[in-house]
């Protein structure tokens, strides 16, 4: 086997060294009625090539967003990575090391990560940010338990603007814990007054901008309703390129930004690894969760980077930790901060301009349709349109004429009387005519 | 797992002056500055089109600060990442034989596979006509997953081992509530040399921990556990093998007394590789286990992160699996993503179908070894391990160190006291000879503990080496060298590190010097 | 490149105890045996298939003993390569200013490019109309390669530079034969200060070399080339800018003495990229000059090669090019393969028809540039050079330095001979710095030549600290500080190493060691 | 641009410091008249997304060998390299060095050069092997050129189972060189005399085994001829892979072997870069092309690598150089050696048994078909067919079916009365399925 490197001369040795006759020996703990001995309903070993045949077979079952046109978001997005991102987090150094416990070797990942640290702080105007969550609804569920430990209250209040799934994710864990999460209505347009909502029981309000239907939410007068209340603002974003044209959380007085990563340095993967970010203010830094990268010096009084605070973790603090994490999105977070770094702000909001002016104009395109509406006010790289009909039926018929044009949302909301809606999104690798052809497609799907 | 800190010392003078160049570059190992030091806001390493002029439908929500994020251009973006990287250790360049982190080759391959456009660039919410090779390779995988561990279904939701756990903790919740005991059960045992996110887990999905102490062999003693059950019990955690490096030989009658006793069988299955294929969870009583990825089946660790952590579950708790999953429904696969067709479902736990980019690769995994490799390489990386035991347990002590091992052995620090030294100390030292520590002063049950993995892709040469530098290590330290230690690292791009003072002041992120 | 050796000196005992440790290991720096000590030839890291059952077909010729290969597994060979890899400097790790060799950023989208399956993996005789991209690709490369240079025709074929220059003079040969001068023109012009290739190929073609020296400013002479011009002389090789990293102002001139004289301009343009956008060699009247895409166009050395070294042609010589060659026919691509389409073409000068992988990257490289990106490129290529030139030489000597230089800057030893030191010792004392020297001792002309090209892609502060540390070396070699020199390198994987030993007793292989 | 560092204000202080007032002013030594002002015909820059586009449009108009059943070899094999290879090969520290001119810092590529020499040398059962050459046709014109330094003789005799590239090469060389490389006619079956054409004016006698039809060929009897007349044996192949299971040219006492080394390691890349092997016998040394890596130690007594006897190089000879070589295929060559590291002997055995065995099986198949001949009497994994009718036809009828049906004769020898011949390969990477579906295609050309 290829990847073994002990042949039987070997194993014959050091069995001898060990002093036993043969390596079942070292399983002798094992319950013997209980040892495997019958062959496994398993394939044969495969070799190289065959291991390539057979998923490249699976692979090419699949319609990826590089082939056709593409517009779906929806907490994922397809932007352009460049090359030398993927190439370099494949540095072994950085692909196959482990949690960077031995700092000594181990700067490059944790000056990296320091690095990224300071990114997402700029990106989301907040103080400090620690090195990754899972992903943006984990980071979420995370910020609510936060906000509980901090504000030793209970009930959260989802805005009717958060990501379904990230939504759910929260109920999931508050159900679990035995704390309360209030969910508002599904909030197309934008309209909901959560402020109202908030009382002497709430830890805190979650909501989501560019929000889930794609609308621009101002937080600073949510913001300032949860602090008169003491409770905090958890502010969420699932597309990180907005950062770079809209306002951050931090300018609109959040105390913790929990948000998706994936749209900078990674792919779209089928949903997953992606990247949580989570942001707070200074003064809530030891109830924060994840691992924090800090400066010091070294014996020789050179400037070295070091895990730290890890009191907070599982690893020290056991049952009493701020959360559960052990392994977090380190090789994803590397890949948002090369690209970021690669961008700069210039090359962000740059980026962002032209995400935003390719969705304006799908949205003028897609509005020009007769029975088609868009129904946001303001939006980023995605909106939410109207049809006549059903957004699933159209959403299928487009993808059988070969363009992915957006997510149903009774998709992620069924039964919730929004079947004629389709949220869309458009970024940088959409071309004029990727955004003419999916205008046809859904002309055409409406049609029939 | 780096669990205390050691002494931070000055170094000499004469060390100082010996590593001094005017760039402070010592040939290869060359510094590097910061991203925010070395670049500026205005330059950038991407080349963007003009964007199309359009009237903006930002409202008043434009960015007005900007972030102040610095732009490399491409060769010094490379450049800098480059000399990081550098800077680190890693597999790929030699043992790293951390105990509990099952750190194996990583395959090219799946890196490749994880590539294809096909899986790559696909959008978890594509319709699912779109995605049906991603859906069977999902359902393959659980195939894997289900035989390897004799138990009926898998959720594929969790990123992680602790998510796993969680997980499993959340399914056994559900259980729980459906019998109606919600209320009542809200206990959880977990053994005391159990990992950091078993009790954290524990806690995060509302249970109590109760700990339950080892006996002196290491392993669970049945008695013990018997003592602590009751009606308030919901679960037991159980590593196994343990974090001792032990197999659980009692696992079998720990698990018809929770059983028994109303409760489920939960089993910290980061340690699988060490019997995959030699037996099945399944078959020793367990009802949910989480299987680490990113461990056993080679997918990557990435400087921390991501993993995955699917969770593999008896018959008993197969209805209670989070959203989503997949269902083969004739030649189609479909997802089912709501509790509304799963009424018993545990809810959702992260926003879509799961760390898919570490599911290719652990497939590619499989399907390289087979079952009989897998065997195989549980086999290889035991007998590495017991082969390190017995070849330092005349020099180093540990608590188990006369007994058979599993994938990893156990060593502590008494013998290194009378020369008034740590494992700490040891472990720094280990680094000046090229190697990367074993995981120091885990698990927290034994004082001073460090817990050696070769794992099965060790060639003999390198464990050769390794003994044979740990025993030149243990010699030295039982002679009072302790200059070979307090100095060391001495090698490595920095000598040790002031963790007191990163702690004390915490500086979590760069901030532009004032100007003096 | 590095024409001489240094001394060769003994470390001192104290220096040596510094650096031992039990592995011989130091941190990161880790040693590594021979495929050859580690790998046995039973052993494999490629798994394969059992073979057909069939009756064989190889007559007698069966190999008898095997090679004695030793296989390594795949984790052994990870390993091997990654460490080896780690012993080497690298453009992505510093700069690498070696003056005649541009070593300028290689960017990996090239890389990626070149890897598409629809270029990497073609066959180069699949029927044409199964790679028409692949010869539109070589179509419009050559279409860049005549507008940048102002020339008429491309020879794709050639692999490097030195094999360009091989088939530029072929191309001559055949011309004058085509005149019927076969016979009469044998010797070629070639100025001293030519890269070595120059004259060997030269010679390898058939013809006779004749050296021509320069004035004191560095560039020719038109009145030397004028003495040297007669009715034997076939062709005159210049470099441009030439290795001194001088523009040959009167290029125009000797061009059309040479014309005059009957003979051809072959320019060696390995330093085109100096002048790319600013001038184009068919204007400055050159008849045939090679392209090292390797250098101007970002391909990667690769620690060696592979290059490729495309020939541009007037159109007094385009019919004289090599087979193959593209010729587009309405909307599709041909390639031309034998001289029977093409009877005045030299022939050919390699299997296949180039270096396709490396075509790939750098048209990548001219798509991401654009004519004004290239002509950009040149002029921070041009500035960086003379940036460095005016800040060192008023600590170093040379030839030129109070001249405007090209895309290099030439310094020489002379100002470091009052110490007794040599360029070689300066340039082992950069390693130390953390930075790749640059050529010394060549060009040959300049008695101990420092040749410095930083290319364009070298950042503002990279320059300043590189410029920082070598004005500290000098300050250094001038306060006589010959430990600093005489030692170094101290913290390169190895210090210096005896090349005379190595040239005495070749060892060019592993042997197994004799029992003792 | 995303190249280039420098930026406006850095390029101003750098004017500033070097005193001149624009960079034109660099340039002054280019003739007034010459210099460049007008724009180029040329397109403007591009974003790396919109590159991909532009070569990813010419690479999908080519048809990869990975996507059909594909049979050609003459020179050029696709075998399957493992995915570490390619991962390998790309590390920063071997892709962007320079050639090891400063071995202290280069102990990782002369390390591998030494163990590639050793590789090569073992492979070809050679006393010595050089750090390559471009690829194997000038690996052959220079081993030609060698033998006439040794033997200080004009004449080269080219076997007819020479691939006619090389021959054309060797031809092209020895012409401008003024010396005499007389090619014996295409030689199918292996019947060529070549001893007879030896005499004392015969530097060197060329031979190929595997040969370009596929034969293999015993050197023994030329090698004796060869040395009989103080002529040299120059052996050649085109297919690595064979020598695992071929007699290799040292034990047939070839004096040098030149080959192709692009079948291990190596993808086909339309021809290049592919890479050049080159052994001979220890005595021959010094008049070797090409750079050598020796083994030495340093000032710590430790092993190390330098280049070594680079007295017979250009960079040091100047015109008396062995050769004008100086770029040579040191990538390829790492992957080569990389390659042959993780094959070993029993892998590279394996293999070559595969490949055998597949190319059997494929002319058993072959043979099969009505009208088609089998020519070869021994073969490794390539062969010539005879059919009714053009051979061209058959291919280009073939290639409109989806099959890559191996090389007409023609192409390579026209006009030689070889119209209805075929080479064929089949290697590792067909299976039973693609063996079958060229029978099929053939069958089907044939017949209309
Ligand atoms: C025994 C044990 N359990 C659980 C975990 C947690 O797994 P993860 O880091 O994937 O969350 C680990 C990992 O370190 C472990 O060693
Ligand atoms: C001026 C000059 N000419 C020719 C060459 C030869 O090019 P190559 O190495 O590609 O054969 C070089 C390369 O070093 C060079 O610098």
């Amino acid at each position: 086997m290829r990847y073994l490197p002990l042949n039987g001369e070997d194993r014959a040795e050091m069995l001898a060294r060990i002093g036993v006759s043969s390596c079942d020996a070292l399983f002798a703990d094992i319950p013997e009625d209980k040892r495997l001995t019958q062959r496994l309903d398993l394939p044969p070993p495969k070799s190289e090539m065959e291991v390539e045949r057979e998923l490249a077979r699976l692979a090419s079952k699949n319609v990826a967003a590089g082939s056709v046109p593409f517009f779906i978001g929806a907490g994922a997005y397809k932007h352009h990575v460049p090359a030398t991102v993927d190439y370099l987090i494949q540095r072994s150094e950085f692909l196959t090391s482990y949690t960077p416990y031995q700092p000594e070797i181990a700067q490059g990942t944790l000056q990296a990560i320091f690095e990224f640290q300071t990114q997402v702080a700029a990106l989301t105007a907040m103080d400090i940010a620690n090195a990754s969550l899972y992903d943006g609804s984990t980071a979420t569920a995370e910020a609510v338990a936060m906000a509980r430990r901090i504000t030793k209250r209970s009930k959260a209040l989802l805005s009717g603007g958060l990501h379904p799934h990230y939504a759910g994710t929260v109920r999931t864990y508050a159900e679990m814990a035995g704390e309360e999460a209030i969910a508002l209505p599904p909030d197309v347009t934008a309209a909901e007054k959560l402020s109202a909502y908030i009382d002497d029981n709430t830890a805190c309000a979650v909501v989501q901008s560019p929000d889930f239907f794609g609308n621009l939410r101002d937080l600073s007068d949510i913001a300032a309703a949860c602090h008169a209340r003491g409770a905090l603002l958890i502010a969420v974003f699932t597309e990180a390129v907005s950062l770079g044209l809209v306002k951050p959380p931090g300018a609109m007085d959040a105390d913790i930004a929990a948000g998706e990563g994936q749209s900078l340095g990674n792919r779209l993967n089928f949903g997953g690894p992606y990247l949580g970010l989570f942001a707070a203010k200074a003064k809530y830094l030891r109830q924060m969760p994840g691992r924090l990268c800090g400066e010091t010096i070294d014996a020789l009084g050179r400037r070295g980077f070091v895990l730290t605070l890890s009191t907070r973790e599982q690893h020290i603090r056991r049952d009493k930790a701020t959360s559960n994490i052990c392994t977090n999105s380190g090789l994803a977070s590397l890949a948002f901060s090369i690209h970021l770094t690669l961008l700069g702000d210039a090359g962000l909001c740059r980026l962002a301009q032209i995400n935003h002016a390719n969705a304006v104009d799908l949205a003028e395109r897609l509005a020009a349709i007769p029975g088609v509406e868009v129904l946001n006010e303001t939006f980023f790289n995605e909106f939410t349109i109207k049809i006549p009909g059903s957004g699933q039926r159209a959403v299928d018929r487009m993808a059988g004429e070969g363009v992915l044009g957006g997510v149903p949302v009774s998709r992620l909301l069924p039964k919730s009387g929004l079947d004629d809606l389709i949220l869309v999104a458009a970024t940088e690798v959409n071309t004029a005519a990727d955004r003419q052809a999916f205008a046809g497609a859904l002309k055409g799907a409406l049609s029939c | 797992m780096l669990m205390r800190q050691g002494q931070f010392p000055k170094a000499s003078e004469a060390a100082a002056k010996e590593a001094k160049t005017f760039t402070g570059n010592r040939g290869l190992d060359i510094e590097e500055g910061l991203i925010f030091e070395t670049g500026r806001p205005e330059n950038t390493g991407v080349d963007l089109a003009e964007p199309l002029p359009v009237m903006p439908r930002l409202g008043a929500l434009k960015r007005k600060e900007p972030a102040g994020l610095p732009g490399l251009s491409e060769p010094e973006a490379v450049r800098h990442y480059v000399r990081l990287s550098r800077m680190n250790y890693s597999i790929d360049a030699g043992i790293f034989p951390l105990g509990s982190c099952t750190m194996k080759h990583n395959p090219r391959l799946n890196e490749a596979m994880a590539r294809l456009q096909g899986f790559a660039d696909i959008h978890p919410l594509q319709p699912e006509s779109t995605v049906q090779g991603a859906l069977e390779l999902m359902a393959e995988l659980s195939r894997w997953l289900m035989v390897l561990t004799g138990m009926d279904a898998v959720a594929l939701a969790p990123r992680a081992g602790a998510h796993g756990e969680a997980c499993g903790l959340m399914i056994i919740k559900a259980a729980i509530a459906a019998k109606g005991e919600a209320q009542s059960r809200n206990v959880v045992l977990v053994p005391e040399s159990a990992h950091g996110t078993n009790p954290a887990s524990a806690t995060s999905t509302g249970f109590e921990v109760r700990p339950v102490p080892a006996r002196s062999s290491g392993t669970l003693d049945p008695a013990e556990v018997k003592k602590r059950l009751g009606p308030e019990v919901a679960a037991i955690m159980l590593t196994n093998p343990n974090t001792c490096g032990l197999f659980e030989k009692d696992t079998v009658e720990i698990a018809s007394m929770v059983h028994a006793a109303g409760a489920y069988f939960y089993c910290d299955g980061a340690n699988f590789n060490a019997i995959m294929g030699k037996a099945r969870p399944g078959d020793l009583g367990a009802d949910a286990m989480h299987i680490n990825l990113h461990k056993t089946f080679s997918t990557p660790h990435g400087g921390g992160g991501p993993g995955a952590g699917p969770v593999v579950l008896s018959s008993r708790l197969a209805p209670f699996a989070p959203v989503p999953f997949v269902r083969r429904e004739g030649d189609a696969f479909r997802l089912v993503e709501h509790c509304s067709e799963a009424p018993q479902a545990s809810g959702r736990i992260a926003a879509f179908h799961g760390q898919m980019g570490t599911f290719v690769r652990a497939l590619a995994y499989m399907l390289s070894h087979g079952a009989e490799g897998l065997r195989q390489a549980a086999e290889d990386a035991v007998l590495s391990a017991n082969y390190v035991r017995v070849s330092l347990k005349d020099v180093m002590s540990g608590p188990y160190t006369g007994q058979v091992c599993m994938h990893e052995a156990l060593f502590d620090e008494s013998w290194l006291a009378p020369a008034g030294l740590t494992a700490f100390d040891f472990a720094k030292a280990m680094i000046d000879e090229g190697f990367h520590p074993m995981t120091v002063y885990f698990p927290l049950v034994t004082h001073g503990a460090m817990l050696i993995e070769p794992t099965e892709s060790e060639s003999k040469a390198s464990l050769d080496l390794f003994i044979a530098a740990l025993r030149d290590l243990a010699l030295a330290a039982k002679r009072g060298d302790r200059a070979r230690f307090a100095g060391a690292p001495r090698h490595a791009p920095r000598c040790r590190l002031d963790e007191t003072r990163a702690a004390r002041h915490p500086v979590l992120k760069w901030t532009k010097p004032q100007p003096a």
